[in-house]
């Protein structure tokens, strides 16, 4: 994307459209596939329109059978098709996970390579709309522990609109995770926008002073906190992983040792959630650099509540991050 | 009856949810005993108020309050009430069929004469959950009444872009399950036959399934621009709305006039206003209980 | 075609897995052709081996040699051969019927004539996916044959204790799906069946559900006591053995004499022989490629 | 369990059955439930003759719809039973994960209280017996990120026998894990062998150099290594974690505290495995006590091969437990 490019106004939720219409001009083996993606619209409105663009054949509505229509992708990406399947909701991907644990993550390897599924599927995730705690889960981390799979986490425009077809041109299968609370950021996006690398995280703000991880939706609450942070002299850099499988160990670490202190901020829940896995690589990779222990800022361990102020004390939230980072400093100036 | 009728109706003003389905769940619910059981889906409020849970403990969770039925856990998708064996609106298509099955296995092996009611809507019907739960109850004789609420259309597709086979019934009898199509716009006709089935069912004949045909005259959810179906369409069901049309048939037995008519709307109308209030009263759980609820505090008898 | 016969029969002697049910797959293999894909279970040695794979490369893959059809790393539950659209043994039981039926969908997006046959046993008509998958390829008319292997027990489970109605052709019905019974025990039976249910479904007339009534002669696996039938059941059964009651056919027709099928015999003796010396004469995977194939090593065309 | 108590010789498999027989003998509550329990006999024989004893009501065999008998154990238990549900394989849990993840989990929160699940399940795990990559997960460190339910992996005989009542006393949803390499684990157990608690971890092996944590499978792989290093002057704790799902951190702390280093064996896949919380949670709570950084020793991220010699170059050895240890203590004398 050229600095120079005419920038054009848009939304995550339009910028994920451009992006698939995009990959189905480019491509004539991509179709998209799902619950209620033609004839409604897409039940968070992303594939609207596009069932008038490209014909029912390529914006295929499904009934509800998460488990066939995911395995259905699986098996027309190894006979030569490119679907996009979509999940509406992270929740009822677990009525799918077993054609996405025991066939599409397995095949390649239990067919001594014969075998590729190029394959994406693309769900809705996260908690902070009210939807209590079955359509509420972050569960990109916890997908993030299968080998054979992919797990991008886009958090914003650029990403949104270029992930997908990366994606799709991946010989393998990629889950991309899309925060249900950014459909509607709004922003600027380059006219010229296209594919962008899956392979490395990115730092979406400089500073010396302390490492901020995250990925997906706690992004810009981060990236808020760290603001923050700065009008009381704290100079915290912010890394979005963007991928979560596999992690970008290097640019951690790199960070890390820059900085000699660490936060991962992540809307998992704490135990056993990617927050973990990057604080055992710290440990592994940067022991010797660190000036205290990492810490890490996470759901609570509960089913997420609808009860809105419940709901807001349960994810990691901006102010707990400055609370967090300023006691960290203050303890070690 | 028709003060349940109404409220059943009105209340979900405040959701717009059930509306133009409420002969279903008026007419099934009475052949429920209060012994029995109910698993409802998330388009349950109108279950829950006539099961018997207080409109004002309802509203109350839907505000988020810890009077509500669910503590303001739950929310409109998840009313909960054990007192009155409401066993949860589910919000996952298809989820709440394997827990009938299992309630109902629990009543059996105790013996106990209790049947279980399932509520779910035609899309449901596509998931490996209803297969499953089909056979298992029939496999076992269960006592579960499936109760099917064929509104055609799950979200924005239609039952003929969802189903293979558009004949519900012929599905259950796969399973070797009696099944029988009702008229789900007629209140007294859903009640008819809850009754006989729920009679069968009972007498250990094994589990029953019940289709009622009836539409959903509101969008799916707030969101929902109904691009799928034409208001030609949705105009020619409500000619049929099961209360207006009840409401004639009253009138002219001479059941019910415009005095009766007026006492009954009032009636509502307070019941409404009250139930707002409770919930407006309520109080918010403290965030220092956030955590609560994961695990249980007490053992378990 | 008794070489093919008598090779599927004899050389599952190696593992003790198909014995009894060889006429379903040979006769349903002759109806494709080399177009046209395959998903089988993890009891598909005899699939694997009609479709052509060579007995080398499927005893290597039992050994785990690198020589094997999947280089050693599925082994016997998981034969996989790109060349011959083999899409694999599949051990989760119903767990391949959905890839069949993206496979035919992908074929339909791009209007190729061909048929993907989908080969499972009377054990996964109680899964979800099953059902779903059911649904989805009677809805879309896409071209898959449901081959169902009846052989009236899902490991140490009867068929009339998994499923409330045990005409499994009644189930494919209530998706609107054309279905039959067949004789799995007459392997011409076989042959003729799935020609039929070919024709139509390469024709465009969506899927077809054929169930092959056979029997398994051997335990589910190495570890069946059998507890759970009775040796009587097994030597009524034993009696319709597809091998010898088609051998007799063919003697009395004077097409089979003891100098004819001594010929085979050897021959198919013969080639187990070879099969066993290349899987003896294979190579072990270097430990240092332990990681390959968890994902890709090129980029896909 | 009494120390004079006269020992009886047995196995995992008849630990495990003869927990099932005495929860069906002292809760009337009680029934098993699953694929094959009854006339088969179990797939791994565990339920065998406990048809003839307690009749095809208490013993169900069910078809094969994971889902629905998952799910119509949770609807039994919420109704006043004490359903202890068998899964053939961890693999199979997949296709039950709605249930158990949106349900099981969740309804005693969404409920406010109302309705808990006292509800077990049983399944196996993990690899070792050349089933190849469908066949051969352990998920039971990542069964243990989702709230609302516990997870047990009995690895001694005492478990085996003690931990199922415990479990079933439990007002909540436990899973319980066992290790497929186990059941046939042949050892003496106390002849009044009862229930166990489950909250703690336990130290198999007192040492003072290093703290090896593990449990479920590797268990005796680790301690088998502990033996190998004390021949070579190296004294090695072995922590059992026994429960993973709420993991016992104090004991865990423990022993780092006292040993300074620490290794973590966990059959499970490396990334977002339980071991990263382990090593996550040593650096929140005893980094300062640390003389180097923790390390852990994993599955290898590939879906398990069938060829033996692969197999078992994928899962965590004695041997390399032993060389990992060696050049730990061997850089920091
Ligand atoms: C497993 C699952 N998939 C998708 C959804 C999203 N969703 C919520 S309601 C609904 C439509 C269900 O239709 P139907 O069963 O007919 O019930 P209705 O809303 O018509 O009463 C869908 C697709 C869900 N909640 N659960
Ligand atoms: C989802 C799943 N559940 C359970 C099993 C264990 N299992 C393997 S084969 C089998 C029996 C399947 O019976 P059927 O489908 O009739 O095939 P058959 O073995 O008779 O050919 C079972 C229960 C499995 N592999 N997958
Ligand atoms: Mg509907
Ligand atoms: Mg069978």
């Amino acid at each position: 994307m050229s600095a120079e490019a005419t920038k054009v106004k848009t939304t995550y939720r339009e910028a994920m459209r451009q992006a698939i219409r995009d990959a189905m001009n480019r491509d004539a083996r991509v179709f998209l596939m799902g619950e209620d993606v033609g004839a409604y619209g897409g039940c968070y409105a992303v594939s609207k329109g596009l069932l008038d663009e490209f014909g029912p054949e390529r914006i295929r509505d499904t009934p509800l059978s998460e488990s066939a229509f995911v395995g259905a992708g699986i098996g027309a990406a190894m006979n030569g098709m490119r679907p996009i399947v979509e999940i509406m909701t992270v929740n009822f991907s677990l009525l799918a996970l077993d054609q996405i644990i025991n066939n599409a993550a397995t095949i390649l390897h239990m067919s001594g390579g014969q075998f590729n599924i190029p394959l994406v599927i693309r769900m809705t995730t996260g908690a902070g709309r009210q939807l209590a705690a079955q359509h509420s889960h972050s569960l990109e981390g916890w997908y993030a522990h299968i080998p054979g799979i992919k797990v991008l986490a886009p958090a914003t425009l650029e990403d949104a609109r270029g992930m997908l077809w990366t994606a799709l041109e991946d010989p393998d299968p990629v889950l991309i995770f899309e925060h249900g609370t950014l459909y509607n950021m709004e922003g600027e996006l380059a006219a010229d926008a296209g594919p962008v690398e899956i392979a490395k995280a990115a730092v979406r703000r400089a500073g010396s002073d302390i490492s901020l991880i995250t990925y997906g939706g706690t992004l810009f609450k981060t990236l808020e906190a760290a603001e923050q942070l700065a009008s009381s002299g704290i100079d915290a850099e912010v890394v979005d992983l963007r991928t979560l499988r596999p992690l970008d160990t290097e640019t951690i670490l790199d960070s890390v040792n820059r900085t000699h202190r660490a936060v991962i901020v992540d809307e998992g829940w704490r135990s056993g959630s990617i927050s973990a896995e990057i604080s055992a690589r710290i440990m592994e990779g940067a022991f010797y650099e660190l000036d205290l222990p990492v810490e890490r800022i996470c759901s609570a361990e509960v089913p997420i509540p609808y009860a809105k102020h419940l709901e807001e004390a349960a994810l990691p939230q901006a102010s707990t991050i400055v609370a967090t980072v300023t006691r960290m400093i203050g303890a070690h100036g | 009856k028709c003060a349940e009728l109404y409220s059943a109706a009105k209340i979900r003003g405040f959701l717009h949810l059930y509306i133009g389905e409420e002969a279903v769940a008026v007419g099934a619910m009475r052949a429920l005993t209060p012994e029995d059981s109910v698993v409802a889906t998330y388009r349950e409020h109108g279950h829950a108020l006539l099961r018997g849970i207080p409109a004002g403990a309802i509203m109350a969770e839907m505000f988020g309050k810890q009077e509500g039925c669910s503590r303001g856990r739950g929310g409109s998708m998840h009313l909960f009430d054990a007192k009155h064996r409401f066993f949860g609106g589910n919000a996952i298509v298809g989820g709440g069929l394997p827990l009938a099955v299992g309630i109902a296995l629990a009543d059996k092996l105790v013996h106990r004469s209790r049947v279980t009611a399932c509520f779910f809507g035609d899309g449901a019907v596509a998931e490996g959950e209803f297969h499953e739960s089909m056979n298992l109850a029939a496999l076992w004789k269960l006592p579960v009444l499936f109760f099917c609420e064929n509104n055609l259309y799950g979200m924005g597709t239609a039952l003929r872009r969802a189903e293979s086979e558009t004949d519900l019934c012929l599905k259950a009898s796969s399973y070797e399950m009696p099944a029988w199509p009702v008229d789900g716009m007629d209140v007294l006709a859903c009640e008819e036959a809850a009754h006989r089935a729920a009679l069968e069912v009972r007498g250990g004949a094994g589990p029953c399934f019940l289709e009622f045909r009836t539409y959903r005259f509101r969008a799916h959810s707030m969101y929902d621009p109904q691009l799928y179906r034409s208001k030609v369409e949705v105009e020619e069901w409500k000619k049929h709305d099961p209360i207006s049309t009840f409401q004639d048939r009253l009138t002219v037995d001479g059941i019910l006039d415009d005095a009766k008519l007026k006492l009954i709307e009032d009636e509502v109308a307070a019941e409404i206003e009250e139930a707002i209030a409770f919930a407006e009263a309520g109080t918010w759980e403290p965030d220092e209980e956030l955590t609560r609820f994961a695990y249980s505090e007490v053992k378990a008898p």
